[in-house]
């Protein structure tokens, strides 16, 4: 089923334009890649699914991004709620300077949650989703920066799922980690998709025909080409795709 | 001109009883510390009775006194004209005698009036011109607008003005130790607050002393002033009542280098 | 080679001038402290003319003044730090605090006494006193709460944000308490500054103090130990100490800016160190 | 939605009006002090010549003449002698902590120059009587030692933390990388520091300098006992003079409310807050130029 | 000839080891890429050759590196002098905020040059080796911050140019570059190599592959293997090279 459809999408910061004339329909409960050289625009589209865009002053956006059918540009969009069920996972693991516990905690928290029982049922229920919770159960009330770039980057999803999102949008999540803790989060992903649709950015190609299931390609705003993701790296329709991923450049 | 006030009435004025909790007193900084004598003694007379006390010259005294955000005005001078129309009550509550002060180094230990005037305007800007040694004279004064540069001009100076080429303090304080740091230099000060940092000068060959004023031999000081918006009343009147009293003149106003009004023979 | 032997004798005069601050530094503390210690006894505080009074006066008004103008200036800076969109009202508000900043403090004190203690007729008290102060305050805590919320990293912001969280939500929960140090930090200048502040005072809180100890009384008056410095180096009567007064008391100034510094960075050095887990180094 | 959220985002909008109405009640704060200040100085000129006031050096209330020009000559000579020595001696202090002090050192010395702002001004200004005015007395051969050099030395090192605090900031604020570039060029330590680093945070130590000024045309107390408050053009830099502070500090006390004198000073101190106005506008377009680069 | 030789290095941030016992030897005019994952140690290898490591505090360095037999950590090198030999590109191009021309004339500047045509003429000639000159010559005296990314880099390459280095020390100097101005560095770099000793870090193996002509790879501090460029990408001797080049992790 069509999770997420985009229609047309145009985005300029300021004078310049980002995104061209982006069209893409994502599946429910599949893996989408997002792959292209620096700057050619991916976490900028990425960043329009949840409307994290609107945080940047100056941006324009045109176009259509449908979510379940709805609009999420339609006036009476609630962002709130939007970015609550369109979780969001950074290049740069950011967990809050807090304890492990109340990161994982925060999402329901805000959300209203209050009753300690089930706020701690939530933590270890995420913690485990996110194939953490092992290495920290003991360390739960120590500061979360004290853990490994990896163990960040896995906290920052296990507090993501804590507020029980549909869609995960990762921009370049492993691009910060090392080899092992890459590898942990692409077995992560991979549990992830029987629940969750997810879109991930990445440079490496490696890791998009790994993770995914479909592979978009972009190139200076533009969307070169989308497909099945073992087509897209063994027969792509379009020589520029071609050249990139046969390292020609990038 | 001055008339002297009922210095007689006490605190057995039955008419008079406390209104406000709280009255405010501000202006001349030369007063103040009598004031603040006089609010303290005054409020341990009586309780929760608050006299809240502020400097800030003379004219900030009479300035708020007379737009009535305080009840009391210290003054070291005459309500200017543009205060006349408010409607100020003076009351003279004691006499402040001004000295003559040089630096330690000046050799000399008199002046005469026209010596000082000559110095103060400029004329004279070396000491052996006045029996002293060769050193250039320096003057520390006050600010134009103080009450005891007034004074000085009035009295010594006969209403001629003082050179601004002089340098000037803003308070007694600063004066003093200008005058105590600053080779051949002189100023002027209350008589209340001479150090032994500095030495004073016979004004005409009399040294200055409580009863040189008193027979009127010193002839540098003037009176003290505490003007109140209208009549005082209540608790304003009590205060400058116990101002007034006996108690408080014999006691505590020479004790601070003031003289009473009552001792003035005149 | 030229450019050694300019890097070198770089170094000595960088070296030189930094030694001559502080030896600066040192004179004047050691003058102060030196000065005044001696005189600091339980009669300098609590003898007839003892400054217990003066000393209450310096933290009651700077807690008032706080009390005014914290929230306003954390509202203030909050808005320019996490709201303010690009445009001329911000502008404006920009320049003003900015403005604000650089009123010269004898300014204030004229202001503070045409409006508070002449037009509100709350005369030379505790209460003007600190209304005027917080004038002084607020410009500060403006400037310092915008810097220090704009230290904290956007990934925080756009993490909460991110999970549904409402802007207030991420900035009470994450940003505020991220922010803390450096927002005391803030309130340590500030209060370091307005603890000397004599130029207001004089104008708005008047020179004399309550006879009552501890008069919580906002309307009773308002010398504080700064002024009462300022009192007495300029009426110095005879057969009151005036001199070892003044000292006592600027020493005294001295060692509460110093207490205040400590107090307040100390516990938020230890608060960085729990939520950054940040080694002390 | 769930029940809750009607109050989440209730406490949203009204923090965000909160926040606002904060923010604009700091600019009618300073509009009030213009409006305030300004009417009352301006009303000044209902019996005083505009003309005379700015360009005339004879301020002689009592026979009506009202000439500020010496106060203000008097406030921008003690400023620029204060920025002069200050200002190099700051700037040195605040390179040293950023690119040469050990961490230890840095870590004790940053926190103890902030302790120069926590020093009551009258403090300053007695140390100001009792040694600066001396050594002035003695340097310019003057009778008294009073004028703008002593308030200007004595200004100097009542500036020092704010060209410190803030121009160190602006150094530190500097990318790694102009270090390192620079370094990696062959460039010895000075060099980085004279041609790359210091350049490069120009913007932030000219905002220091321009706010470091500010502070100094508006101090007050320290000034006002070492200028000697003499209402009249110095004849050197030892000798007695006035600035627009000090001058409103010695006469504001003695001078009867709404009288022209009176006034005059309020004009005084609305000069004053124009000229801060006016540092801050440079201050601005210093950081805007900065911006751009 | 041989023109690095670096013999037994450690190197420690504080208790952490960095790098394990290197001891890795580079050809005077030929290009060596410095491989391996994120946080592997290329970067922090690369700094102790011009000794910009000694800017990190805490750091301690064991062992050997000898430049034209010269041991660079002996007590009496001039590392002032060693810099200008050894010149650094940086990841991220960081020219100053002064103009193209002053960007590049910073270099003969500091190095006693003051004669107003000589330095015309090194920041000319310079220029032209970084191929850059026909884009700027007719803005010399604007900001460099105005130029694009991939002009800025290869302003930065002109200023180094001008200093009259021997070796070029690169890190990533393309990661943030778009493609057009990667090939351009690319070639750059060809061109270069007859002149300078080179030593280029990279995390693009068709990279490595295209400009270097020896290659090692580098996995959590360990110098892994070395070997001609084109014999490490076909016939790598170890299987955790294998690994990573047929992008099995990283
Ligand atoms: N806030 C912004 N303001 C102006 N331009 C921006 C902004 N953010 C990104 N851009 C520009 O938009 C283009 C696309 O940037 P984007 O960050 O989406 O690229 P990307 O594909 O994610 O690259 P990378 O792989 O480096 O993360 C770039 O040219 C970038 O310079
Ligand atoms: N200044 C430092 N202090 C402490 N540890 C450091 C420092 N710099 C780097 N490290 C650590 O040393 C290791 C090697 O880092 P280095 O930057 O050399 O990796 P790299 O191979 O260049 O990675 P990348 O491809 O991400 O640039 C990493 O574990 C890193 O965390
Ligand atoms: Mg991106
Ligand atoms: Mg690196
Ligand atoms: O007492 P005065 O301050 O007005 O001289």
């Amino acid at each position: 089923m069509d999770k997420i459809v985009v229609n047309n999408l145009d985005l300029f910061y300021g004078e310049q334009q980002a995104l061209n004339n982006i069209s893409l329909t994502m599946k429910e409960k599949s893996v989408t890649a997002l792959i292209g050289p620096s700057g050619c625009g991916k976490s900028t589209f990425l960043r329009t699914l949840n409307r994290m865009q609107d945080l940047t002053p100056g941006v324009k956006i045109i176009g259509q991004v449908k979510i379940d059918g709805q609009d999420i540009y339609d006036a009476d969009t609630d962002v709130v709620l939007l970015r609550k069920k369109v979780g969001m996972v950074f290049q740069h693991p950011n967990p809050f300077p807090k304890s492990v516990f109340e990161n994982v905690a925060y999402g329901p928290r805000i959300h209203g949650e209050t009753d300690k029982r089930k706020l701690s049922e939530i933590v270890e229920s995420s913690l485990k989703d996110a194939a953490l919770w092992n290495e920290v159960k003991d360390r739960l009330h120590e500061s979360a920066l004290g853990l490994s770039g990896g163990q960040q980057q896995r906290l920052c999803i296990a507090r993501l799922l804590a507020v029980g999102p549909e869609i995960l949008l990762m921009d370049e999540p492993t691009s910060a980690l090392d080899p092992i803790s890459t590898m942990k989060i692409e077995e992560l992903i991979a549990e992830l998709k029987d629940k969750y649709t997810i879109i991930i950015v990445t440079h490496n190609m490696h890791q998009a025909s790994r993770v995914s299931d479909r592979t978009a390609f972009f190139l200076s705003g533009d969307l070169i080409e989308e497909d099945v993701t073992s087509i897209l790296f063994t027969r792509p329709a379009k020589k520029k795709t071609e050249d990139y991923i046969s390292g020609r450049f990038g | 001109a001055e008339q002297t006030p009922e210095a007689s009435s006490n605190n057995s004025n039955t008419a008079t009883t406390i209104d406000k909790k709280t009255i405010s007193s501000a202006g001349s900084t030369a007063l103040q510390p009598l004031v603040k004598l006089a609010a303290n003694e005054f409020m341990a007379k009586n309780d929760g009775v608050q006299v809240n006390l502020s400097g800030g010259g003379s004219m900030t005294g009479l300035n708020n006194v007379a737009s009535g955000s305080i009840e009391i005005g210290n003054s070291d001078v005459i309500t200017p004209d543009e205060l006349k129309s408010a409607g100020l009550v003076d009351h003279q509550v004691c006499v402040a005698p001004f000295l003559l002060i040089v630096n330690k180094d000046v050799t000399i230990d008199n002046i005469t009036k026209a010596q000082a005037a000559d110095i103060f305007t400029g004329k004279i800007t070396n000491w052996k011109d006045v029996g002293g040694q060769d050193e250039k004279i320096s003057i520390i004064g006050r600010a134009a607008s103080s009450g005891t540069r007034l004074n000085v001009e009035k009295i010594v100076m006969d209403g001629q003005k003082m050179t601004d080429a002089a340098a000037a303090q803003d308070s007694t304080g600063n004066l003093l130790t200008g005058v105590a740091n600053t080779p051949g230099a002189i100023g002027y000060i209350d008589a209340a607050y001479l150090k032994d940092t500095v030495k004073a000068l016979k004004f005409n060959g009399v040294a200055f002393s409580p009863e040189a004023v008193m027979n009127g031999d010193y002839p540098i000081y003037s009176y003290e002033h505490m003007y109140t918006k209208g009549e005082a009343t209540g608790t304003v009147k009590l205060f400058l009542d116990y101002i007034m009293s006996n108690e408080f003149q014999d006691k505590f106003v020479e004790q601070t280098g003031f003289i009473p009004v009552s001792k003035m023979k005149k | 080679m030229k450019a050694r032997r300019a890097d070198r004798l770089a170094s000595v005069f960088l070296w030189a001038g930094a030694f001559l601050i502080v030896a600066l530094l040192i004179a004047f503390l050691g003058l102060i402290l030196g000065r005044g210690l001696p005189y600091l006894s339980w009669e300098f505080f609590n003898g007839p003319d003892g400054v217990r009074g003066q000393l209450f006066n310096s933290f009651y008004i700077l807690f008032m003044s706080l009390a005014f103008s914290l929230p306003i200036g954390l509202g203030a800076g909050i808005y320019m730090a996490e709201y303010a969109p690009k445009n001329k009202f911000t502008d404006l508000i920009r320049l003003s605090t900015e403005s604000l900043a650089s009123v010269p403090s004898i300014v204030f004190g004229l202001f503070g006494m045409i409006v508070f203690v002449n037009m509100f007729g709350l005369g030379f008290t505790i209460l003007g006193g600190s209304a005027t102060l917080a004038l002084l305050n607020l410009p500060i805590l403006v400037r310092v709460t915008e810097e220090s919320l704009r230290a904290v990293p956007r990934s925080y912001r756009e993490a909460s944000l991110a999970l549904g969280a409402t802007m207030w939500q991420t900035l009470r929960k994450v940003v505020l308490p991220t922010a803390l140090p450096g927002l005391i930090t803030g309130v340590t200048l500030v209060a370091g500054r307005a603890l000397g502040e004599t130029a207001i005072l004089i104008f708005t809180a008047g020179m004399n103090v309550s006879r009552k100890l501890f008069d919580v009384n906002p309307m009773a008056a308002g010398e504080t130990l700064a002024v009462h410095l300022f009192a007495v180096k300029s009426n110095p009567l005879p057969g009151t100490n005036a001199d070892q007064i003044a000292d006592g008391t600027a020493a005294l100034l001295i060692i509460m800016v110093i207490f205040f510094n400590l107090c307040l960075t100390l516990p938020s050095r230890w608060l960085q160190f729990r939520l950054l887990g940040k080694k002390r180094a | 939605m769930p029940h809750h959220k009607s109050k989440v985002y209730y406490n949203d909008r009204i923090s965000k009006y909160l926040f606002i109405s904060s923010a604009v009640l700091v600019s009618l704060i300073i509009l009030c002090i213009i409006w305030f200040v300004g009417m009352q100085g301006l009303s000044m000129f209902k019996e005083a010549s505009v003309l005379d006031f700015f360009t005339s050096s004879k301020w002689s209330p009592d026979s009506g003449q009202y000439g500020a020009l010496t106060f203000v000559v008097g406030s921008i000579g003690t400023t620029l002698i204060a920025i002069l020595l200050g200002g190099p001696l700051g700037l040195a202090g605040a390179v040293f902590l950023a690119e040469i002090a050990p961490p230890w050192i840095r870590k004790i010395m940053r926190p103890a120059t902030d302790l120069f702002a926590g020093i009551p001004s009258v403090v300053y200004g007695y140390v100001g009587i009792t040694v600066v005015v001396g050594f002035t007395r003695d340097i310019t051969k003057s009778a008294t030692g009073y004028g703008m050099l002593a308030a200007g030395i004595v200004l100097a090192v009542m500036i020092l933390p704010t060209v410190i605090s803030l121009s160190e900031d602006a150094l530190r604020s500097l990318p790694k990388t102009y270090k390192e570039a620079s370094l990696a060029l062959g460039a010895t330590r000075w060099q980085t520091i004279r041609r790359v680093l210091v350049p490069a945070a120009s913007p932030g130590i000219l905002t220091a300098l321009i706010l470091a000024m500010a502070r100094a045309i508006g101090e007050t107390m320290a000034v006002q006992m070492v200028i000697g408050n003499s209402p009249r053009f110095p004849d050197s830099l030892g000798s007695p003079t006035s600035t627009l502070t000090s001058n409103i500090v010695m006469e504001m006390g003695n001078t009867p409310y709404g009288s022209t004198w009176n006034n005059g000073l309020f004009m005084m101190a609305f000069l004053l807050l124009i000229i801060a106005l006016i540092m801050i506008i440079l201050v601005r377009t210093a950081s805007r130029k900065g911006a751009v680069r």
